[in-house]
């Protein structure tokens, strides 16, 4: 143990227009060690990584590596440091391969001009090796599932000879295979010397892996301890302020009416919460784009005893559908318009009078989303891009609450969202089921799908594998179940 | 959108700089006779620039509008002129002004609707679509009259078809059609673009197709319509140049498409769409006009035109980017 | 029987009334001697002239009938389809080299701007101040025709230029451009312009303003424009015999065809004629009916 | 690049098509003399569209290439008939031949690290930028001779300044030195494009900016070398086409872009950037030659071939487009 940390910011501030997103946070990461970051959405952990990867410059504070201060001025600077970051938003290129994704701006190369593409390859398979999932190098990016991109983003960062690795969220869209796998290459880096950051919003992780703890909340440091030292309780009582609640249980609503959605084996009643639990790449995303319209489907698809498989989205989402996809910078924001916007613009037509959309009108609609669902932003103008990621998805939530509809469908909807916000997201669904909505949400956490859901229906290789019951549903049967069809 | 009006006013200061160089070289600049002229002139690229906002906001570009214009004036010249001749019959049918007007409205409607469908139906990207549509628009214009210029369009008072050169020579309230009807569709395009669900739905198919998609939004339907929208502006813009020269030429238009993307863009509206306004391609048209003519009245060399002319756009923009910008 | 020989027509853009009846005439007359013709427009594009003579001469064309893009630009071009073996006989314009073409026979340019400058020193009077509307600069007609007009005008000193500006012949800029000079030049009593699209714009333009009275003198003799004479709408113009000049090159191309020479020397010139109110009931398709 | 030969091929079948229809109408079209010349009239369009595509596929667009081709062909004509003249000293200096091509090259580079420069230091948005220097370099190619031809690009031998009309008429190996021109171009472009570091990184930064940064590219270089490179590919054409003609025009080059942009876009370069190929280009500039030339043999009258490659262009995408892909 050294002790002198690699990295360390010393009273770092960070104002951007009307926002205190930082405020002098002192923080110090040491080689062999995973130095764990949490905090509510929007309590200004990527700020601070982004600080120390050289992408934002602190409004005041000093960066100290070794003990010696330090700018960094750009992305090239901290790479010279032998800093490497996954960021929390993926930042790879859709139309040029898993491996020259990988080696973007670091290609190997042969004679001193050309790309080394057989070494590019190479090393890719090793690495992808490594993480357990072989992706061949050739793939285009743009073709990869969500998770399977996630994972080319790690392999992004170990593909740097990195002194310290920061990792914004890289687990949100991995399932527990996939988080194992990187546990064992987060163990291996540290054995080697390498000093971790890790951020993430799912407590057992942090506790599993962390050695120190710093918890921030509205860009202040609240809360730092060893790990050793402490539980989830402790955790989040400093990042919310006040002492975590255990949620009580609902019980599922009516089961004698007819499903208000039917399509293959799927059966949806209204007021009824189904999890969709499955592992990495089981299908569970395809399924609910099927449903919505966005890919054919073979099974005919009823809605309130009307079959809609014909209709396009569109026609789909007037009937009452809705969807929360996984991937929100893909098809989740529209990053061009401001919050208020991004969260209106499912209900428009609801919204306009006479064809017009009073600003006033949209600005009350969009408010009364924001307060309700607690969306951190200073108003429904602010550009939807300025908010942090978990804050984000909420907005994407909420415009699909806007219309109103009879079946909702979420994709991984707490993806990225603090403990504090995901019950916020739980109570809020079971809300809507006890409202009459029923909800379809996939998901790759154990825990949320047996606490939220009324039944449970797992995925294996693209199909359901097992229907279940909350009550009868026990961790190791879900596991089993949801692993069985890929043996 | 409150977002815009900073940029706006700062795109204004541009307007007001040049013009003030201009007034400060040639005192006619800032007659009232002259100001309402260069609006005039301004007229035709701001209607233009009108429709391809819509256009560019939704993600796409029009190259077309110039072989519109070109086009529409000619179905307005023919039906003026020749009528509608059934061959067959050896009938000849002479269509009273307003629907001269209104079957040279619709050419450039179903120009327009045969590059939506081709960029959203077909996939065509919409430059090649639009180019391909530029030059079938040229030649069906060039055929329509062998190349020749249709004369003499005020019509003939036994046909019913006279009053098109008031479209460009009429004024109301002293100020000339040509600038109404440009406010109008300024008006009422701001309007959409700002404050109603078609307009929103262009600016969300601009920034994030598929996100448009899963809000519920018809994206190809948007698309067809903005491309729709670009050809009836190019249309209205073809009358209004048939009335004020009382001639309907094949080739003119050529290049507009040029003029009526950079208002666009100079107006701050992004070429890779969903941002952007309807009051900036306004007031980046004024820029554009104020130079063609302020240039010509200062007595400028043709050749030094062009040196100022590529100054000073770039210029405009790079001093805009070099405020501090609020964000 | 052998195949019929071909004529490669070359003009610039048949959207000018101008070269469309130039070109139809030259085929008119190719076709009443028995050739095939092909007709294609070079857009007063050197370039693009280049590429439609090396296409000429990969057709294997008889005879090269050309209107052409540029008195310099223009002689390489020949002298490959000369060295081809493609005898090349130039309409209209001439070019800046001889023996490159069997025949340049063309409009006097220079002798028409005159014929349009002494006119319209005669309806101005002498004196007054007036406009001016060229062609594309970087043309050379526009200079030629602009070098003409002033030759004779400037030596009247009661004559006065106030303005001068590009139209790029072009009817709608032609407009625009009047439309604003004329804000800073009042009391202008007349325009002349380089070609009659841009002289009908102006006229478009003077007549918006309500400056009906302001002479307007315009250059080529396009039926718009005799037929605007004809009824006071432009106060002349200059007609260039373009049917007459393209029959003519017809003609010859079929006697060295035949007999191995035209019998004429290279350079032909084929004077304008004055269209005034006058005379505008005895002309044609540019040329006399 | 797998995915890239099949649309790659599926292009050319366009190419081979149109072939094969002009080929039936008239019998000179497939005759080597015939292909030659119609390679040759490529390579101008090909060889603007390869730097084309570079700015292209970084998200770019260039509008000022036509300009650019005309400075050129000023530049080298103005040195070979002027020389170059320091007036104060009443000196002139006329460059050998070697000198004369390099500065006209040099001049092109200038104008495209102008360009560059405004986009990536200004942040400038390319079409405003390139729009701008378009109309700085065609004035400042009109004001360098008045507007007038540079005639006899000869040069003399006493002055060392002979043989530039080489590089348009000459040919090695029986072929016309500009098709290989185009060839060394094109082989050039498609190694760097495809197997440098730069090009990786030119896609990267088309395809998504702010991940290229992330990634460590230095985004500002990179989009200040593809403009660089598309001056100079310019400038080369505008070498070539001034040594065909054996004269320099100041007008040289206009509307080139927008065939330059149509030949990137055919080949299948997305105009958002990002993804596409040099080979593409080549094959896009060939169906887009083909076309050009072959209506011409084929006899079709001028207004009808707007329409016709209007039809054709469209046509090509869409026959392209309603195929099965293996994505
Ligand atoms: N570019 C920006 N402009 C304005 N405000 C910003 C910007 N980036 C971040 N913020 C604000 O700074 C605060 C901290 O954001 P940050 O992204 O660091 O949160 P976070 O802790 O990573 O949250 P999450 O868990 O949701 O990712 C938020 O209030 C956010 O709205
Ligand atoms: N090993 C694999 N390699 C490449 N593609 C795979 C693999 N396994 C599954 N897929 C593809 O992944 C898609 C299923 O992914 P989908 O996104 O629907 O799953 P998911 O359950 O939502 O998983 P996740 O969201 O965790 O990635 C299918 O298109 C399938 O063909
Ligand atoms: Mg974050
Ligand atoms: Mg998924």
């Amino acid at each position: 143990m050294t002790d002198l940390p690699i990295l360390e910011a010393r009273g770092v501030g960070k104002t951007f227009p009307g926002t205190q997103a930082l405020d002098s946070v002192d923080f110090a990461i040491y080689p062999g060690k995973v130095h764990a970051l949490v905090g509510e959405n929007g309590a200004g952990k990527s700020t601070l990584v982004k600080i120390l990867a050289g992408i934002e410059t602190p409004t005041t504070g000093t960066l100290l590596e070794s003990g010696r201060p330090i700018r960094l001025e750009s992305t090239r600077d901290a790479d010279r440091f032998g800093i490497g970051v996954i960021h929390q938003e993926l930042n790879l290129l859709p139309d040029l391969s898993v491996a020259e994704n990988i080696f973007v701006g670091h290609e190997l190369r042969r004679y001193g001009v050309l790309v080394d593409r057989a070494g590019q390859r190479r090393v890719t398979r090793g690495l992808m090796a490594r993480l357990d999932h072989p992706i061949p190098p050739d793939t285009l990016v743009g073709s990869l599932p969500l998770g399977r991109r996630q994972l080319v983003e790690i392999a992004k960062a170990l593909a740097r000879r990195v002194r310290v690795l920061m990792m914004d969220e890289p687990t949100s869209a991995l399932s527990a295979a996939e988080v194992e796998v990187l546990f064992r290459v987060v163990r291996e880096l540290t054995a080697a010397g390498v000093a971790v950051v890790y951020i993430s919003h799912r407590m057992q992780e942090l506790l599993r892996l962390a050695d120190d703890v710093t918890v921030l909340r509205d860009g202040r440091v609240v809360g730092r301890a060893a790990a050793g030292e402490i539980d989830a309780g402790w955790i989040v009582a400093r990042m919310t302020g006040r002492a975590a609640e255990a949620h009580p249980r609902e019980t599922a609503a009516s089961s004698d009416k007819p499903p208000v959605l039917r399509a293959g084996e799927i059966e949806l009643r209204a007021g009824e919460i189904v999890g969709l639990y499955g592992l990495m790449g089981a299908g569970r995303t395809e399924l609910l784009e099927s449903l919505i319209g966005l890919r054919s489907s073979q099974d005919p698809v009823w809605l309130d005893g009307a079959r809609i498989d014909r209709l396009d989205t569109a026609g789909r989402i007037r009937r009452g559908l809705a969807m929360v996809s996984e991937d929100r910078q893909r098809s989740g924001l529209v990053p061009t318009l401001p919050l208020g916007a991004n969260i209106t613009l499912a209900a428009l037509r609801r919204l306009a009078r006479a064809g017009y959309l009073s600003a006033r009108t949209e600005d009350r609609a969009a408010a009364a989303q924001i307060a309700d669902l607690g969306i951190r932003a200073a108003g429904p103008r602010v550009p939807i891009t300025a908010l942090s990621g978990g804050n984000q998805q909420k907005a994407v939530i909420a415009r699909c609450l806007l219309t109103s509809p009879k079946v909702l469908l979420m994709d991984q909807p707490t993806r990225g969202i603090d403990v504090g916000a995901k019950e916020e997201i739980y109570r809020l669904m079971r809300r809507l089921a006890t409202q009459g909505m029923a909800i379809l949400f996939a998901t790759s956490e154990i825990a949320e799908v047996r606490d939220v859901a009324d039944r449970i229906l797992v995925m294996a290789r693209g199909r359901i594998a097992a229907a279940v019951t909350a009550a009868q549903a026990t961790d190791e049967a879900l596991v089993a179940a949801a692993g069985g069809g890929a043996a | 959108m409150r977002a815009h009006f900073g940029e706006l006013s700062r795109a204004l200061l541009a307007v007001v700089l040049v013009g003030g160089i201009f007034a400060w070289i040639s005192p006619a600049f800032l007659t009232s006779a002259n100001l309402t002229i260069l609006v005039k002139h301004v007229a035709i690229n701001a209607i233009l620039g009108i429709g391809m906002t819509f256009v560019i906001l939704s993600g796409g570009i029009d190259l077309s509008v110039g072989a519109i214009v070109g086009l529409a004036g000619m179905v307005a010249g023919g039906l003026i002129h020749h009528g509608l001749v059934f061959r067959g019959w050896g009938v000849v049918v002479y269509q009273h002004t307003w629907l001269v007007v209104a079957a040279a409205l619709a050419t450039g409607l179903a120009v327009g609707l045969v590059n939506g469908l081709l960029v959203s139906r077909l996939s065509v990207a919409p430059f090649i679509a639009t180019l391909g549509t530029l030059y079938m628009a040229r030649g069906a214009a060039l055929l329509s009259s062998g190349g020749a210029t249709f004369p003499d369009l005020g019509g003939r008072p036994e046909l019913g078809n006279t009053g098109l050169p008031v479209l460009g020579a009429g004024t109301f309230a002293s100020i000339p059609l040509p600038i109404w009807i440009m406010l109008g569709f300024a008006l009422v395009a701001a309007v959409v673009a700002a404050r109603t669900p078609f307009g929103r739905r262009v600016y969300a198919v601009g920034g994030n197709e598929r996100a448009a998609e899963l809000s519920g939004v018809r994206v190809r339907g948007i698309k067809t319509a903005v491309y729709a929208i670009s050809g009836f502006c190019a249309a209205a813009v073809g009358l209004i140049i048939a009335a004020e020269l009382g001639a309907a030429h094949p080739a003119t238009g050529e290049t507009f498409e040029l003029n009526a993307i950079a208002a666009v863009v100079l107006g701050g509206t992004s070429l890779s769409g969903g941002r952007g306004s309807i009051g900036g391609t306004i007031v980046g048209a004024l820029v554009i006009g104020e130079l063609a003519d302020g240039l010509v009245l200062a007595g400028v060399s043709e050749f030094w035109q062009f040196v100022i002319r590529g100054l000073v756009i770039v210029l405009a923009v790079v001093v805009d980017q070099l405020q501090p910008r609020r964000s | 029987p052998p195949a019929r020989k071909t004529i490669a027509i070359i003009t610039p853009s048949h959207d000018n009334p101008f070269f469309k009846a130039e070109a139809d005439a030259a085929a008119a007359r190719a076709g009443e001697l028995g050739y095939l013709t092909t007709v294609n427009s070079h857009d007063d594009d050197a370039h693009r002239q280049d590429e439609l003579i090396d296409v000429a001469v990969a057709n294997r064309a008889s005879a090269i009938v050309l209107d052409n893009a540029g008195a310099d630009a223009t002689v390489a071009a020949l002298r490959k389809a000369k060295a081809a073996g493609i005898p090349c006989f130039l309409i209209d314009r001439e070019i800046n080299a001889t023996g490159v073409a069997v025949a340049q026979i063309v409009s006097n340019n220079y002798q028409g701007a005159q014929l349009g400058g002494q006119e319209f020193v005669r309806l101005m009077g002498e004196k007054g101040s007036y406009l001016e509307l060229l062609g594309r600069e970087s043309d050379n007609n526009a200079q030629i025709r602009t070098r003409g007009f002033h030759d004779v005008i400037d030596r009247y000193p009661g004559l006065i230029l106030a303005g001068q500006q590009s139209a790029n012949w072009s009817q709608t800029e032609g407009f625009q451009k009047m439309e604003t000079m004329i804000q800073a030049h009042h009391g202008v009593k007349g325009v002349i312009a380089g070609n009659d699209t841009m002289a009908l714009g102006a006229r478009a333009a003077l007549e918006a303003a309500g400056l009906d009275k302001v002479i307007v003198v315009g250059f080529d003799g396009s039926p718009d424009a005799i037929a605007a004479v004809g009824r006071g709408a432009l106060e002349a113009t200059v007609l260039q015999p373009a049917s007459v000049i393209a029959r003519l090159a017809v003609e010859e191309v079929h006697k060295f065809l035949t007999t191995g020479a035209t019998g004429a020397p290279e350079k032909q010139s084929i004077d304008c004629e004055l269209v005034t109110p006058a005379n505008a009931a005895e002309f044609g398709l540019f040329g006399r009916k």
